[in-house]
């Protein structure tokens, strides 16, 4: 490492071995014990989310019914778990575990560094994301319950507690959301300085693996397009506990300027989260195909030209809701060119396959996955992108089936995939193949027949954020009800399987076959490094890099792999 | 071709001030409102592509200088920098 | 496509249709042709024991034509979709023709308030009729709806129209629509607006001529009262 | 080799030292963000101010320009003289403390000018509910403000550190920065919300 090493720094590793439990496990320092923090507590709020989407599911199937281990859903819970459903699967589960914990985790060991540049910035951003998530679950047993004005809260609705009827539920929410935003300010600072200047001997930015790229565009996309969000966040607050009127407007204010400040920062979101789970895709895919990623630097343009053309697209939300109509023309161009360099990269991860050598281990599975179910979520985008559809489409299921098969296999497949894939590198163990298969089989199958029934209630018409249909007599058809039951079922099903990767998790934790070091015979120098890998990462030596990350089945090498810090 | 000609007309009339009704931006008579959103939509988008574009060249820039700086100062010793 | 589900009745609802089924049959196209590539890829290039993947860079000119021809024609797709969406776009929100008829639509926490006309024809005299949650229109004519909201966001959506459009409080948002088949239907709040937002449907009355006449009759001596409520702001 | 091919012809981490030392390029990452929320800030006053017909609002007082235009004289003064102090210090460490001095006490100086307003301006009846123009003023001002405040207290710190000898580079040019953003964005504030 030619960066001079900070006193921070020294003063982390000076600690060595010494600490009590609480000191290593709550306060520490090493970036793997923050990813693990962050990657527990994004999984546990994934439980969270979960278990919301199951009670207003259960409720849409079956109105009115008493939901086993809720009770009866009241119009006023409906609205907070839908919101909040989408809030923290959003902000703490794709967020902290696809950009956090791997961000974490990957950066410094991938390109041989000891630690991030900042820890304790990093330790810092760990305590206030647990603290937003605090915030966020306390909102929830405030007098009137936890917010329900939808998590893209549009004002006048969530400014003022004369409408929502949520006084304290709408302001928590708020701070819980700025406070996350804060903590991934800290942590993205971090992320795009650690690669910038800690690279190990010989990297060049042609050799660091496209996870990381990603991460770090994805990183740098949050920070440019969160300022104007939190200005907004502020005037919102402002509104709701000041007694201002930025978004009254018989007082003056504007309400759609909310709209303008958060789509702002709402579109740029999708790609921030998208971005990571393309890279561990791109990172998974080379090793189980034994097969070098193809067109490398084809991959990273086009992901800064998504990241790009993500500045660009944003006003799509508004097509309906409040935009110059004439506007809407120019978003509906910039947004279906976003489809290029998108339909780009899944053209080049299948072009990966070609000639490979497909071993199909559980994380390659959800790769894979992730491909073919991401396919679904991009090309039915383009029915919302575009204007004159969208009138009909807007806000119906269809939108929410559309972004589920996108974010469904971004934060669900793309973390499944890589816990997989990284499990025997954090923990020193394998994980269970055939439990992984089951998992992998009983989750995918029964996501597919949650929201493709959800497409068709969507075409015909169904809104979203209403929590009983019958109250619309086009809605409330028998064969709609049918479909609505046979999501609703899908999603307990695909639940119950969850457990199967909780007890795989467990069980290799314990009696796993020990990993190695690098169990996957892979080029990325994590896998050089003890498993799980030591304080400091690397030991005295620090690893050299002499070629780019996916040299798989080079005709010059005998093995099919040739990992990047060996000399020849 | 009908399409085409469509389009062009569409074009044009995505500029012209007055062809527009469904419009929420447009109120209470004051064109000022819909003109500031079109210009902070213009300035939010193309600001932080100004940023993050002009930082980027000056890296590259930096880079190159050191680059050079380099050659000058141990021509020998790196041999692949040229 | 959609019509299997959802009638159409507004003339615009044709246009939105068959632009559906434009954007349906192109990327449907591209869906197939990537998913059977890709599984075909999977299937084909197995791993079998012995053999050694190919070293394919993907650099290379030659090698990167089988992207960005793909990818080329992606493009077009996309142009034929901006075209289809641009036009269907400009008929229902930009456009906006000559009005017979004018009716107001005012939406609050939880309901909507119609104000039809009366006998003169004319909104904002004394013979308006307002009426809650029932929307009566006559089939065939050009309506103009002048869209309020008294309290949050709310979302004027009639599905068989293919019309939606954001009510936004403290401004008055005009379109139109003109129904071809009498019969009637739902209209949705389809922008969450606290907790009633589930119950804030209404009905539309799409009435020949006859019909309509007959409905403006009918209510013609409650109509002072309506007035008062719904010119309040 | 072949795969040298990949690579740019400089490799940034070969080289003896970053480009950008860690502290500089973090508050830059930092300062971009915070521009964005100037940036958003700005555009909500735009957005509401073109909706209204007269402004400021009918019976809101005016802002004090020409006592502001002096204040704002004093703070590119400010941002002047901690950049020749961080010149000097490249040179001689010593004559560096002057300017730097200075330019703290004028910082300084701006914040208490800034605080004097105000107590004038709620005085006269702007507060922050009195209209949109008073929440916007004291949003926008406010929030600057206390960048101000929170930049002075860092370079206060730098100060100490300085006259300690303790000071190093990256860390002075990291304040410094931050003390530029501080200073660069009031103008554009002062040109849309005063004028």
């Amino acid at each position: 490492m030619a960066e001079t090493v900070h006193p921070a720094e020294q003063a982390a590793h000076g600690e060595h071995h010494e600490e009590g439990w609480v000191k290593k496990y709550l306060f520490s320092t090493d970036h793997k014990i923050i990813a693990m923090q962050y990657l527990f507590t994004g999984m546990a709020m994934g439980l969270i989310g979960a278990f919301f989407a199951y009670v207003f599911r259960m409720q849409l199937a079956f109105p009115g019914m008493e939901v086993p281990f809720f009770g009866v859903v009241s119009a006023n819970e409906y609205n907070s778990l839908i919101t909040n459903h989408g809030a923290i699967m959003i902000f703490w589960v794709a967020m902290p575990v696809l950009i956090a914990a791997f961000g974490n985790f990957l950066i410094p060991l991938m390109i041989g560094a000891d630690d991030m540049v900042f820890p304790r910035i990093n330790r810092l951003s760990y305590q206030i994301f647990f603290i937003s998530a605090l915030v966020l679950l306390a909102s929830f047993f405030v007098e009137g319950g936890g917010f329900g004005g939808a998590w893209t809260a549009y004002p006048p609705l969530s400014a003022n507690a004369a409408y929502s009827l949520t006084p304290m539920g709408a302001t928590l929410w708020l701070v819980a959301v700025a406070l996350e935003f804060v903590a991934f300010l800290l942590g993205g600072i971090n992320f795009v300085t650690t690669l910038m200047n800690s690279r190990t001997k010989g990297m060049g930015i042609y050799d660091i693996p496209m996870v990381l790229w990603m991460i770090i565009i994805a990183s740098i996309l949050f920070m440019a397009s969160v300022g104007p969000l939190i200005a907004g966040a502020v005037m919102l607050f402002m509104d709701q506990q000041v007694g201002t009127h930025f978004y009254d407007p018989t007082r003056g204010g504007d309400p759609l300027l909310w709209q303008h400040l958060f789509w702002f920062f709402g579109h740029p979101e999708v790609y921030v989260v998208l971005l990571p789970a393309m890279g561990i895709v791109a990172d998974i895919m080379p090793v189980f195909a034994r097969k070098k990623l193809f067109a490398y630097r084809t991959i990273l343009w086009t992901a800064i030209g998504t990241g790009v053309l993500s500045f660009t697209v944003w006003a799509h939300h508004q097509f309906i809701a409040g935009i110059d109509p004439r506007m809407a023309h120019v978003f509906t161009i910039t947004t279906l060119l976003i489809s290029i360099p998108i339909a780009e990269m899944c053209f080049v991860y299948i072009a990966t396959l070609y000639g490979g050598s497909i071993r199909l281990n559980t994380p390659m599975l959800w790769a894979l996955a992730f491909v073919a179910e991401f396919l679904i979520g991009g090309v039915t985008g383009i029915f919302l992108g575009a204007s004159g559809a969208d009138i009909y489409f807007h806000d119906t299921y269809f939108v929410l089936a559309h972004f589920h098969y996108t974010f469904f296999p971004i934060a669900i497949i793309g973390t499944y995939a890589g816990v997989t894939f990284w499990f025997p590198k954090m923990f020193g163990r394998m994980m269970n193949d055939t439990l992984g298969k089951i998992h992998f089989w009983g989750t995918i199958i029964p996501f597919n027949l949650i929201f493709i029934p959800l497409f068709v209630l969507g075409a015909a018409g169904q809104h979203r954020r209403i929590y009983d249909f019958t109250n619309y007599p086009m809605l409330a058809e028998p064969w709609m009800q049918d479909l609505r039951v046979l999501a609703t079922v899908s999603l307990v099903v695909m639940l119950a399987f969850q457990l199967v990767f909780f007890y795989n998790v467990i069980v290799s934790l314990v009696r796993g076959e020990k990993a190695g070091k690098n169990p996957w015979k892979s080029n990325t120098l994590e896998w050089t490094t003890e498993s799980p890998p030591p304080h400091g990462n690397f030991g005295d030596q620090y690893p050299t890099v002499y070629r780019p990350p996916y040299e798989y089945s080079h005709p010059d090498r005998e093995e099919d792999y040739w990992p990047q810090n060996l000399p020849n | 071709m009908r399409g085409r000609l469509a389009a062009l007309v569409l074009v044009a009339g995505t500029l012209a001030p007055r062809s527009s009704h469904a419009c929420a931006v447009c109120f209470s008579g004051a064109d000022g409102a819909r003109v500031a959103f079109l210009l902070t939509t213009a300035l939010l988008t193309v600001l932080p592509l100004a940023l993050l574009g002009g930082f980027a060249w000056w890296l590259r820039r930096r880079m190159r200088e050191l680059d050079s700086d380099a050659r000058e100062d141990v021509p020998v010793e790196t041999p692949q920098s040229r | 496509m959609i019509e299997t589900w959802v009638e159409a009745v507004s003339t615009y609802a044709r246009d939105v249709d068959n632009l559906i089924l434009l954007i349906g049959v192109l990327v449907g196209f591209w869906f197939i042709l990537c998913e059977a590539v890709f599984f075909g890829f999977i299937i084909k290039f197995r791993h079998r024991p012995g053999q050694k993947a190919q070293y394919v860079t993907g650099e290379e000119k030659s090698q990167k034509r089988w992207i960005s021809i793909p990818h080329l024609l992606v493009l077009v797709c996309d142009v034929f979709i901006i075209v289809g969406a641009v036009q269907v776009w400009y008929t229902i929100k930009q456009n906006l023709p000559e009005a017979e008829q004018t009716v107001r639509v005012v939406g609050q926490q939880w309901a909507w308030t119609f104000v039809h006309p009366g006998k003169d024809g004319k909104l904002d005299t004394a013979d308006d009729i307002a009426l809650v949650d029932e929307l009566h229109v006559q089939a065939n004519t050009t309506y103009h709806y002048l869209l309020e909201s008294r309290d949050v966001l709310h979302n004027f959506s009639v599905p068989v129209f293919r019309l939606k459009q954001d009510a936004v409080p403290g401004r008055t948002i005009t379109g139109w629509f003109n129904a071809q088949k009498t019969g009637q239907w739902d209209v949705q709040c389809a922008e969450i607006c606290g907790i009633g937002h589930g119950i804030m449907g209404a009905r539309i009355f799409v009435e020949s001529p006859d019909e309509h006449a007959a409905f403006i009759a009918s209510h013609s001596q409650a109509a002072p009262v309506a007035v008062a409520t719904a010119s309040g702001r | 080799m072949a795969q040298r091919d990949l690579r740019l012809v400089h490799d940034a981490a070969s080289e003896p030292g970053p480009i950008l030392p860690s502290s500089v390029l973090g508050t830059l990452i930092f300062v971009l963000t915070e521009i964005m929320l100037f940036a958003g800030l700005i555009s909500a006053f735009m957005i509401v101010r073109g909706g209204t017909v007269e402004w400021p609002p009918p019976g809101q007082p005016r802002l004090p320009v020409e006592a502001t235009a002096l204040n704002t004289a004093a703070l590119l003064a400010s941002g002047l003289l901690i950049w020749m102090a961080g010149r000097a210090y490249r040179g001689d460490r010593a004559q560096a403390g002057g300017p730097f001095a200075a330019g703290l006490a004028l910082g300084a100086f701006f914040v208490v000018f800034q605080g004097f307003e105000w107590a004038r301006l709620l005085a006269q009846g702007l507060t922050l509910t009195s209209s949109t123009h008073g929440s916007f003023f004291y949003l926008i001002v406010g929030t600057h403000a206390l960048h101000a405040i929170v930049a002075l207290g860092i370079l206060v710190w730098a100060f100490q550190l300085h006259s300690r000898r303790e000071l190093r580079p990256s860390t002075f040019t990291a304040a410094r920065t931050f003390w530029y953003f501080v200073v660069g964005v009031w103008p554009v504030l002062y040109l849309r919300v005063y004028l």
